[in-house]
This record gives structure tokens, sequence and C-alpha cells, in this order.
């Protein structure tokens, strides 16, 4: 491989990590709005992971679906309920101990988990728009056509549940 | 007439029903079931038409029992089964079938005669009641699940109907809900039944693993051709069955809901836990004794009981639970709970008798007992009904002249269960005692000798205080005799109290589990037809009567003697501790012995320490066991769990959270290992 | 792929088009012609409606019960039992959306029925699948179904924060998943489950195939509410609409086992090591036992110290997880089926019954039950049979469900390896019947309190529970008759 | 493991991600954030999807996350609908504050 992809892929995860980092964990800030910024920027670098491993279509959708759409949406919400900065409550230290190391045992079995991991082929497949398509509505049509009807209560739902209830 | 010609007299007369006794034995079954259902959806309103129906049906069944009876029990039929697929589930096949043997009739006849006397005399004991129809249909239902048990030819069916009879005494025990310490004994009977039907459950599922199958002919055959079949479990698998006999027969640790459920209705007491449900349990030792027969086994981790075998922890168990209700029955003032007490005492017995490798003697006990012991709990029925609820035996006295047909029945049961020959009871319980000794158990044989002196003592003790002497409450002072129908059933009941034993039903029994063994005992070591019974009857009396003491002498004469000391020391007793009408009669009699204060003595000395010693065992068990954890559990428990729930269910989402990313690490942590 | 394909999958799914059919008439009829009508009118108007095109649904699913599918790489696979199962839960749904008209909980009760039936879809999708692809669409398809009908109470604050708890709780279980779901295809190359099964078994000891049951195990826990991805259950129990309540205790439970079953024993079967006492070996059979023993401990053991009726009712369906998981561990997807179907129909029987008597009394708690004997018969009974079935009583279907699905795990194995299982499991059994007799006790003894009448739900809903408990009482009594089907 | 990106190196990344996603979820008070932090865990299965899909040489991880990524956006839309509807009812949007169903 040569070394620039090398240097993109060190570079993307990189940021996709700090990003991810402050997103959930900002020592500067508690505000949502700037958590929400950073996981964009982490979605951003994640299309930069997906490109390198040729799934081109997703990278599009990953930035266009979940940067645009999905994000959007967060931070509507966000500015509709007004939040100021989270408030600063006093920390439940034990709670929060038993949490991190949680996690980081979690992180441990993952990573040991991950590394044992083999590569099965070394052929390289093209994730654009053309094979994709062609999968999805042979292969995956039923699940597709599902996927509207998953829409359908979205929409139901939200609808329903946003509105005020009049009396 | 010979075997064969009573063979054939009665299946000529079968056609009117059937010509195969497999579908007499199933109708038998279905019948109670129609009646209740009957009752349930026709004639609720009606408290005529519904003891019609229900008396009707059982009548119908006791007389087709006889008929199978003559059949298979004294003709000498082969047992018949007629399954039918109920299940196939891939490797879980199980048929639902009839057993007809030898030991089914008899049982048969046993649970549908006393369940019809207890019926005839619940319209008079029950009359008024605002839910008699309610009453009769769990009668009904009740007999229809005991017969059930009874017929069952595999252990799924016969669990099935095991549970049915625990919700229908669940149902009668609790039928005056409105009594709070009524619903209560029901709900300690329920559960108490069920922490030995858990074991049950879990040997049936061994069993059926091990072997699969769960018939019992099968398993039998099975278990005869490779004893090995259950490997290192079969003493295990043998205990747990066992563990549902100890629930439903009421063996020690599980006795404690007995005394408690005589909360229920007195002819529910006679039906369910004097004669039939309690009797449920040894019956089935006694179906599935096969699965004592094997070789004794344990897993590694039970190796340190070595060569004790299931039948012996039976044994002591059987033994450690007569002799501790015989002790308390001594300190009782409730007529009931004396009986109840008794009760446990005499299944002790009987289980013991299992224990010591005789199913035969424990199925006479089981039989004879029946019939005296409902007699018993029917004519203290009659009492309290006639001292309008009073139950305490302090408070009555002078009954044997107002209740004259009561006292007379009732004494005969007495003296039938402390085993006066030549009455039914001087049998069964020598057979019992011979069982123990002829198999090897001298200290169980010893201890049965001790139970039978403690019977006869608190049984003596209760009808000289409450019969004799004179009236000591207003009640009893007007106490009058109880309708025909309630004392008709106890007439009744007193000819097989009496005469039961004098027909060969020790031979039947030893026949039915021994036949291939040449393992007889008791009286006359071959089978005698039952015509020539009849025809010789009068002549068998002498040879009856003196048989036993010829045979075997030592649990014949002990038997005896023990029932000697024990009235002994009851009159001594108690007929002084009366202001009845002959003081001067007896008083010099009573100074003339001058040790009265001799046997307080030895009393306070041996029994009251012993006594509360078991008593507070028992009380242990019943209160931290049993009431803490299941039945009383919601206080001091409950406070504890709510409180470590508490820290689970804290209804914040991060620690739900938290709990399922640490039960996901821990459960990967567990599984890795 | 060729038309004729298109057209075999339309006319293979015509059951599930028909009901995404029934969801499009509700909603045309309740927005066109029903908005000025009565709630109650409306309830019954759209419950009627489902009715009817469920009946069309499992008119077709009896029509061609005989057929055998395994289309589009496994995403569409149909087998006889899948159809019986898709059977069940339409009839289930259709209990469901009658309870609708018990109680007043929302205006827009068109959507809520509407709602069922997507979720109904989604479920028979689940049921009939082998790919890993159409599992997390027709699961997510369940979830947010059922997460929207949690909340639909906008009265109640309570609705609002367990259905939020429930999304959240499960949102992160989807994630888990999805992890676990990408492990599986990392290992295998393939989304497919027989071609996984074919290739995970080379991958047997690894780290990463041992991560990925337990991944998806713990997904699929969230689901079934098995201890310790349970915690959401008793708030979401509560603070559901009833009929919401009842569809998550009783159709979506039946889905989930099954499809959690299928994964492990279609899937996964060379990679199921040990959980036999003394030869623990790791694998799924490990992880399912220790999620079965947590269960059936801490469900029984929780539901003791609880007073509020709905609250019983989630621990002890974590406790009848764990029973249900022995079946799993035992390999018999006919006990489970058995099993899982018995008590839905038992659990959405129970809820009938709290949401009448809910509705007419506004109390949640045991006690609300006091006297009910007086107050409604019919209630009482069905009650007392539903109540006796969860103990495992005989001859009700909970005591024989039970028995198959124990017996199932205590064949397993060489010498009775899950002997400790069992005895742990009829041991729990054991001390349930003490919390179900509190119930029971209310009903038949407690007095009845001052100032209550009597308690009478709509007729639809009284005949309903009454077939349910003859139900319950009938495969009980004679099993053969459901089991012949699930074989 | 060498220096040049491959299958570890991507999967790792994915492990630590879905991590990052976890704490913020155990962490943090605000309901959005904590339900951003459920949307990192998505994003790192995904990554680990297509990683596995690169190696694997075919496309049926990417066509699953293209589906992951459908069902999200719609899981997003009810999620937010649900904590504005909460928010209506309880006037705040932090865990602490909704703990009214317990025990």
């Amino acid at each position: 491989m040569p070394a620039l992809t090398d240097l993109l892929f060190y570079g993307f995860a990189g940021l996709a990590l700090l990003f991810g980092f402050l997103c959930v964990a900002n020592p500067l800030s508690r505000n949502p709005v700037t958590s929400a910024m950073f996981l964009v920027l982490t979605i951003c670098s994640l299309a930069g992971l997906f490109v390198l491993l040729n799934a081109f279509f997703l990278a599009a959708v990953q930035v266009l679906v979940y940067a645009g759409a999905v994000m959007v949406l967060f931070l509507f919400v966000i500015m509709l309920l007004d939040l100021k900065e989270e408030e600063r409550r006093k920390l439940n230290k034990v709670a929060l101990g038993a949490g991190t190391v949680a996690v980081a045992v979690i992180a441990g079995i993952l990573i040991r988990a991950v590394t044992s991991a083999k590569p099965a082929a070394d052929k390289l497949v093209e994730g654009t728009t053309k094979p994709l398509g062609r999968i999805l509505f042979t292969e995956y049509l039923l699940p597709f056509e599902i996927l509207s009807l998953l829409l359908l209560v979205a929409m139901v739902g939200v609808i329903l549940l946003s509105k005020k209830e009049l009396k | 007439m010979d075997v064969h010609a009573a063979h054939n007299a009665v299946t000529a007369a079968a056609p009117a029903f059937s010509s195969r006794p497999e579908d007499i034995a199933w109708f038998i079954l279905l019948l109670p079931l129609l009646a209740a259902a009957g009752i349930t959806l026709i004639v609720r309103r009606s408290n005529f038409l519904a003891a019609t129906f229900s008396i009707a049906a059982t009548v119908t069944a006791f007389v087709l029992s006889f008929v199978l009876f003559l059949m298979f029990g004294v003709g000498d039929a082969a047992a018949v089964t007629s399954p039918f697929a109920w299940l196939h589930a891939g490797e879980l096949a199980v048929n639902l079938g009839v057993t007809v043997d030898k030991l089914s009739t008899l049982m048969l006849l046993v649970v549908t005669g006393v369940s019809a006397l207890v019926q005839v005399y619940s319209v008079g004991y029950m009359h008024g009641d605002r839910s008699f129809p309610r009453f009769f249909i769990g009668l009904s239902l009740f007999t229809f699940s005991m017969l059930g048990i009874v017929l069952a030819d595999n252990f799924v069916m016969m669990f099935l109907f095991w549970e049915l009879v625990g919700v229908s005494s669940w149902l009668l025990i609790g039928f005056w809900y409105e009594k709070e310490s009524a619903a209560d004994a029901a709900k300690k009977a329920f559960l108490t039944n069920r922490l030995g039907d858990f074991g049950f459950l879990l040997g049936i599922i061994i069993i059926w693993a091990a072997a699969g199958t769960v018939n019992f002919a099968e398993l039998s055959q099975k278990l005869g051709a490779h004893p090995d079949l259950l490997g290192s479990l079969a003493s295990v698998a043998g205990l747990l069955v066992f563990m549902g006999a100890m629930g439903k027969s009421a063996q020690f640790p599980l006795h404690v809901w007995l005394p408690d459920a005589m909360e229920g209705p007195t002819p529910v007491s006679a039906l369910i836990h004097a004669a039939t449900m309690v009797a449920a349990g040894v019956y089935m030792l006694c179906r599935v004794f096969f699965l004592y027969q094997v070789e004794t086994a344990w897993p590694a981790a039970l190796a340190f009981f070595g060569s004790i075998s299931a039948l012996d922890i039976i044994g002591g168990i059987g033994a450690f639970t007569a002799l501790l209700a015989a002790l308390m029955a001594i300190q009782q003032n409730d007529i009931k709970r004396i009986l109840a007490y008794s009760t446990l005492s005499q299944l002790g017995y009987m289980v013991m008798a299992v224990g010591c490798g005789g199913p035969d003697a424990a199925m006479y006990h089981l039989t004879t007992h029946a019939g005296f012991k409902a007699l018993l709990f029917l004519g203290a029925g009659s009492v309290i009904h006639a001292c309008h609820h009073e139950q305490d035996i302090w408070k009555m006295g002078g009954l044997r002249k107002l209740m004259p047909k009561t006292f007379l029945t009732f004494a005969l049961g007495t003296a039938a269960l402390a085993g006066l020959p030549p009455l039914s009871g001087f049998y069964s319980k020598d057979a019992v005692l011979l069982a123990a000794l002829d198999n090897g158990h001298p200290v169980l044989f010893g201890l049965g000798v001790l139970i039978a002196a403690m019977t006869t003592f608190y049984m003596l003790r209760l009808v000289l205080v409450a019969f004799l002497g004179s009236g000591r409450s207003e009640a009893a002072g007007h106490a009058h005799e109880s309708p025909g129908a309630m004392t008709w059933p106890l007439v009744i009941l007193a000819v097989p109290s009496v005469m039961l034993a004098w027909v060969p039903l020790g031979d039947y029994l030893t026949h039915h589990f021994f036949t291939d063994h040449g393992h007889v005992h008791g009286h006359g070591s071959e089978v005698i037809s039952f015509g020539a019974t009849i025809s010789a009857a009068f002549g068998l009396v002498n040879h009856i009567l003196f048989e036993p003491f010829n045979h075997a002498p030592l649990p014949a004469f002990l038997g005896t003697g023990a029932l000697i000391i024990g009235a002994w020391i009851a009159v001594t007793l108690y007929w002084n501790a009366e202001r009845d009408p002959l003081p001067k009669l007896l008083g010099s009699f009573a100074r003339g012995m001058r040790n009265r204060f001799y046997f307080d003595e030895i009393y306070e000395a041996i029994f009251i320490p012993l006594h509360d010693l078991v008593a507070r065992l028992a009380d242990w068990f019943d209160r931290w066991v049993v009431g803490g954890l299941a039945v009383r559990g919601a206080h001091g428990s409950t406070e504890l769990l709510g409180r470590a729930l508490r820290i689970v269910q804290s209804g914040n989402l991060q620690t739900y959270t938290f709990f399922f990313v640490a039960g996901v690490a821990l459960v990967v942590l567990i599984a890795l290992k | 792929m060729t038309n004729g394909d298109y057209y075999q999958l339309l006319k293979l799914l015509a059951p599930e088009w028909t009901v995404v059919g029934t969801v499009l008439a509700i909603l045309f009829a309740d927005l066109q012609f029903w908005r000025n009508r009565s709630v109650a009118w409306r309830s019954a108007g759209a419950a009627s409606i489902l009715s009817l095109g469920f009946a069309a649904a499992a008119g077709l699913l009896i029509w061609k019960r005989a057929v055998t599918a395994d289309l589009l790489g496994g995403t569409l696979v149909l087998s006889p039992t899948s159809q019986y199962v898709k059977l069940a839960l339409l009839g289930l749904a259709i209990v469901t959306a009658w309870l609708c008209t018990e109680g007043e909980f929302t205006k827009h009760v068109g959507e809520f029925v509407a709602l069922i039936a997507l979720a109904t879809a989604g479920m028979m999708f689940l049921v009939s699948t082998e790919n890993l692809l159409m599992v997390f669409v027709a699961l997510e398809l369940v979830s947010l179904s059922l997460y929207v009908m949690t909340a639909f109470n906008k009265r109640s604050p309570r609705s609002a924060e367990a259905a939020l708890k429930y999304f959240l709780f499960g949102g992160m279980a989807a994630a888990f998943t999805l992890f676990g779901f990408s492990f599986l295809y990392g290992l295998t190359g393939s989304i497919h489950l027989p071609t996984i099964a074919a290739k995970i078994s080379w991958h047997a000891g690894d780290p990463l195939t041992l991560v990925a049951i337990v991944l998806v195990v713990a997904g699929f826990g969230f689901k079934i509410a098995a201890v310790p991805f349970h915690l959401w259950a008793p708030d979401a129990y509560e603070g559901a609409p009833a009929p919401a309540a009842a569809f998550i205790a009783s159709g979506s439970k039946v889905a989930s086992f099954f499809v959690l079953g299928k994964l492990l024993s279609v899937g996964l079967p060379g990679v199921g090591g040990s959980g036999a006492w003394k030869a623990f070996s790791p694998g799924w059979l490990a992880v399912v036992a220790i999620l079965a023993t947590a269960s059936m401990i801490f469900g029984n053991l929780a539901a003791l110290a609880q007073s509020s009726l709905r609250r019983l009712l989630a621990y002890s369906a974590i406790a009848h997880a764990g029973y249900a998981l022995l079946a799993i561990i035992g390999g018999s997807q006919p006990a489970l089926l058995y099993y899982a179907i018995t008590y839905a129909v038992t659990s959405v029987g129970i809820f009938g019954v709290v949401a009448v008597v809910e509705n007419r009394t506004g109390n949640e708690d045991i006690a609300g039950l006091a006297g009910l004997r007086e107050r409604s018969f019919l209630l009482s009974v069905a009650l007392s049979v539903f109540v006796l079935s969860l103990a495992g009583v005989p001859p009700l279907a909970g005591f024989f469900g039970k028995f198959y699905a124990f017996a199932a795990a205590a064949k397993l194995g060489s010498s009775l390896g899950y002997w400790w299982l069992v005895a742990l499991a009829l041991g729990a059994s054991c001390v349930s019947l003490f919390y179900y007799l509190q119930v029971l006790k209310q009903v038949w003894v407690a007095p009845v309190p001052e100032g209550q009448g009597k308690v009478a739900g709509g007729w639809v809903v009284s005949i309903l529970l009454a077939l349910l408990a003859l139900a319950v009482l009938v495969t009980g009594a004679a099993p053969e008759l459901l089991i012949r089907f699930l074989k | 493991m060498s220096l040049t990106p491959g299958l570890h190196h991507f999967l790792v990344v994915s492990a630590l991600l879905f991590s990052l996603g976890l704490l913020g979820v155990l962490a943090r008070r605000n309901l959005l954030v904590i339900y951003m932090g459920l949307e990192l865990m998505l994003n790192a299965a995904n990554l680990a999807l297509v990683a596995f899909s690169r190696f694997n040489a075919n496309l049926n991880g990417q066509v699953m996350v293209f589906f992951i990524i459908t069902v999200a956006a719609a899981e997003v839309a009810v999620g937010l609908a649900l904590i504005v509807a909460l928010y209506r009812k309880r006037q705040s949007a932090h865990v602490e504050d909704l703990t009214s169903l317990k025990l």
C-alpha cells in the first residue's frame, strides 16, 4: 500500500477518536451543541475511513444522511428545547468510577477479540453505487421494502409524540 | 365358587358397561368429573340436586370399583393398562393410561368408598351452608383427582393428578375462605406440597432422562433387565420421588401443613386428611416400589451415604415422623388436632413400613387406617356439630350418653387404631412391625412398639375426656345425637374397622408385591380364594385371631403389650383427672395405685423434654424454612429483598445501562473461563 | 432476479401484505371518516378492521400452511412452523387491539391500532427469515412500533418516561447486537445463517466468536428481558398503556424467542460449548445457561417484593424468560414455541384483566383486585386460570410448557449434565407460587373494598378473555393439540 | 501488528469508538448527549462492518451499513420526539429526573 493512504488512515482514525472523545467527554464544555458539532466531525472522519475501505457510496451516504439530516435533527431539537449547558450537579464519583471501569473492561475485551480476527480474502471489492444498487434490489429487496414500513412507523410516531395533546 | 367361576360371573355381568375392564376404570375416573361439571353447569342453585349428583356418581364409581375388584383383586386376572397417546414430541412420549391391578383396585375401593360415605355425611354436616353446592363440586373434583392418582400408569399422569389433588384440596381446606386462618392454612398446604412436588418432578425428569420412559410397567421392566439403568443417580432419583410423598403424606419436615389444614370443614378432614390425599404418598411409594429395589448408588458428591440405601432413609424419616407426631398428639386439646397428629403418626408408620421393604404392610395399614380414621374424623365431626363447633375436648365430656351411636362407633374406631385384636388395626400394625423385624430393622421395630403404646394412650385420653365424665360446658351438656345422614356413615365405617382384616387382605397384598420372591409373611402363606374365604369365614375367625400369635409371636405379643401399657397409663392418668360420675368407684383404684404422680414424673422427666426438643425442631422448620421462605416471607425477607432491589432497579437509566454493560463484561469473563 | 420472482415474493408473503393493507385501511378510515366520532367508537372500529384484516391474513396462512420456501439469500424462509407461529402472532394482536377499547388513554386510537398491526407485520417478517440483515430490520420495525406505543399515553408522564427508558435501553442493546452481527459477518463473510453455521465452527475457540455470541445474545436478552438485560422491563410494563404492555409481553416475546432459538440452533450450532455441571466450556450454551440462571433467581426474588401488579408481572416475565431459555438450551424448538406461545396467551390474558380492572378502579396495585370474586366472576376465574398457569400448576398450559422445556434440558448431553439448571428451575418455580398466590388471595379472600361496585369489561373483551382462559386449559390438558403444529 | 493499516487497525478504531460511545451513555447526564453516545456506538458498528466487508471481499457488510444508517435515521426521529414529549411533561432533559418508575 502506498504511504499516503497509510497516513490518511492514521489521520482519519486519530481525528475520529479525538472528536468522538470530545463529543462524549469534553473537559471544556458541557454544552450539547458542542457535543453535536463534534459528533458531526466524528462522522465525517469516519466517512474518510470508509473511502479508505473503498466504500465510496457509503461515505457519501454517511455525510449526507448522518452528518446532514440526522445531526440537523439533533441541533433542531437542542434549539427547540432551549437547552442550556448541562447542569453541573454533584457527580456521583462511585458511579462514574464504576462506569469508567466497566467501559474499560468492555474496551479491553473488544480489543482482545478483534485482534484475533483474520482477513479472509484480499480481493478488492468496490463499494460504488452500481454494485450496491444491484445487490440492494435483488437479494435485499425484501428488507428494502420493509424499510418503508419502518419509515411509516417513524412518521406516525413522531407526529403523534411531538404534537401537543389538545384538550 | 372358584376363581374362574367368580371371574366369569363378573365378566358376564359386566357387558352392561363394557366388556373391557380398562373402560370401566376410565368410566370410574370420569364419573366424579362429570358430577362436578354437571353441578357447575346445571344445578348450581339447588342444594339437593348438587348432593344427589355428587353422591350418585361416587356410589356408582364405588359399585364399579367393586366389580373391578372382583375381577382383578380376587379373580387373578393379569394387570391391564389402556394407554392412549397424549403427547408425542420428539423423545418425550407420554401416554395416558390406567393401570388396573390388585393394588389399584383395592385403592379404588378405599377412595370411592370413603368418598361416598363422606359425601352422605356432608349432607348433614354442611346443612345450611350457603355454599353447599360449591362444597360438593370441590368434593367431586377432589375424588376425580384422587382416582387419577390411583389409576395413573405413568409418572407424568400421576404428577398431573397429584397437583390437581393439591389444587382441589386447596379449594376445600380454604372452603371457608372468609376465615383468615382457613385461607392461610389452605395456602400453607398448597405451598408445602409444592416443596415436595419440586423434588418429585425433578425425580421424574431425571428418571425420564436416564431411562427414556415414564411408564411404570416399562420402567419396572427396564429396571428389572438393567438394574444399573439409573447409574449413580439411582438412590437420588428414588429420594427425589419420595419428596413428593413427603409433601402429600406429610412426612417430616414437610408435615407442617397437616395440623393447620384442620381449619377446613370436618368432612374434608376425614376425606382428605385421613383416608385419601395423605395416603396418596404412601400409595405412590408402593406403586413405584420397583424403583427402590435397585442397587444402592450415590453420585460422588453424596458418596458419604455409603451403603445407606434410599429405603433406609425413607424408613428413618417415617419412624421419626411417627414418633414426633405421637408426641405432639399427646399435648393437644383440640379434638381434630389430636386426630390430625394421630394421622401424621400413622402415616409415618406406613412410610416406615415401605422403608423397611414392606410395601404390602404399608398398603395393608393404609387400607385399614382409611376406614377407622375416616370413622374417627366423622365421629369427631358429629361431636363438633353437636357441641356447636366446640373443638376443645376439655369443654366436652359425658357425650357417651347423649350421643350413643357416635360414642360406640368412635370407641370402635379408637380400639381399631390402638390395635386391639381382633379389630383390623391390630393385623395391619402387626404386619408393619413384622416387616421391620423381618427385614432387619430392630431399632425401627422398637420405635414402632413404642409408638403403638403412645397411640393407645392419646386415643384413650381423647375418648375418656370427651365422651366419659360429665359435660364441662353448656354446649356439651345440651349435645344431642346427630341426624341419620351423619350417623349412618359412622355405622357403615365401623364395619370395616372391625372386620376388614378378617378377609385375607395381607396375603392379597403380599401376593401383589412379592409373587416372584417367595417373600411371604403375614398370616397364612398361600393365597386363599375369596369364595373359599366366604364359605369358611366363621371357621377362619378362630384361625385368624390366633394366627399372628402363632406365626410371629414377638411383634404380636409386643404390640398387644404396648396396647395394654398405653391403655393402663391413659386410664390411670385421665380417669381420675375427671369429675365424672364414677370417681368413687375408681377413686380407690387410682389411690390404690398411688403412682399417678409417678407417671407424671416419668412423663415430665422423659416425654416433656423430648417433646419440647422435637416440637422446637419442627417449629424452627415451620417458622424459618416453610414460613420464612414461602408462607410468611411477606415480612422480613421481602423487606430485605426490596432494599436489595432498590439498588438495581433505582429508576435511573444510567444505573440500568451500567448493569447492562457490567453484565456483558461479566458474562464474557465467566464464559471465557 | 426475474419478474416471476417478484410475483412469487408477493404471493408467498400475501398474509404479510394483507396485514400491511390492514394498517393502511385503519389509518385511512380513522383519518377520513371517524374524526368526529367518540374515542370508544373509533377504538372499536379500528379493532374491528384489524380483526377482519387479520382474520383474512390468518385464512391465507391456513390455506397455504404447507408452504416451504428459501428465497433471496435467506431473507425469506418459510416453513409450516413459521406459518403457525404467525397465526399465533395474529391472534395475540387481535386480542391486544381489542384491549384498546378498555380505557381511554389516547385520542389517537386509530394510529395506536395501526401501530399494533405494523408491529405484528414486523414480527411476521422476523419469524420468516434466516438472514441477519433481515433480522435486524424486522427487529427494529417491531421495536420502534413498541417504543411509540409505550409513549402513547400523553396524559401520563410515566408513559413517556417508560418509553424513553425502553427506547434508550433498546438502542444500546441494538448497538451491541449490531456489533455482534458485524463480528459474525467478519468471521464467516456471510450474513446468511446456514452459511455462518458452516463456517463458524472453524473459529470455535476464538475470543472473537465468543464475544460475538455474547453481544448477540445480549441484544436478544434485552428483547426477552433476561437478566442482566432486563432492567427496562418493569418500568416499561408499569408505564405503558395496557395494550402496549400486553403486546410487549406477548407477541414480541414469541417472535424474539423464535428468532433467538433459530439464530443459535441454525446459525451457531457448532459453537455451543457446554454449560454442563463441571464440564463448562465456552460457547452459547454456557452463555444462555448463565442468563437463564440469573433470570430465574433474580426474577422470582424480585417479584416477591412487589406490590404493583404490573411490576409483579414484569418480574414474573423475567423469571419465565429464564425458564424458556432452558428450552433453547435443550435445543427443542417445539418446547420453546409451546412455552413461548402459551406464555404469551397467558400474559395477554392477564393484561386484559389488568386493563379492565384498572380502567374501572384506577388502582394498579395487587390490592386493587380485592374481592374481585364478587365484582366479576368471569374475570376472577380467568385471572385464576392465567395466574395458576404461570405458576405451573397442571393441567394448565404453564405446567406442561415447563415440564417440556425442563425435560428437554435434562435430556441434553451425557449423564444429565444440566441437572443443576433443571433443579434450579424447578426450585424457582416452586418459590414463584408464593407471589402468585398473593394475587389469588386478593381475588378470592380479601374483602370487597368500601364503595367498590361491579367490574365488567366490554363484551368482546370478556369473550376473548374467556376464550384465552379456555385455550390455556385445553392446551395444557391436551398439549398435543398445539405441539403437533410446532414440530 | 504491523504499522500498515490492515483489518486489525480498523477494528481497533471501531472498538475504541464503541467504548467512547458507551462512556457517553454511562457518564453524561443530558439525554441528548446520551443519545449521541448511542449514535457513536452505531457508527462504530458501521465501521467494523465496512472493514469486514473490505477484507471479506463481499458487499454484504456494506449493504448492512446502508440499512443501519436508514434505520438509525428513523430511530433518531422517534427518539428525539420522545425526548421532546418528555421535556414537555417534566421541563427537563436530565436523566436523573426520570426516576418516577422504580423498584
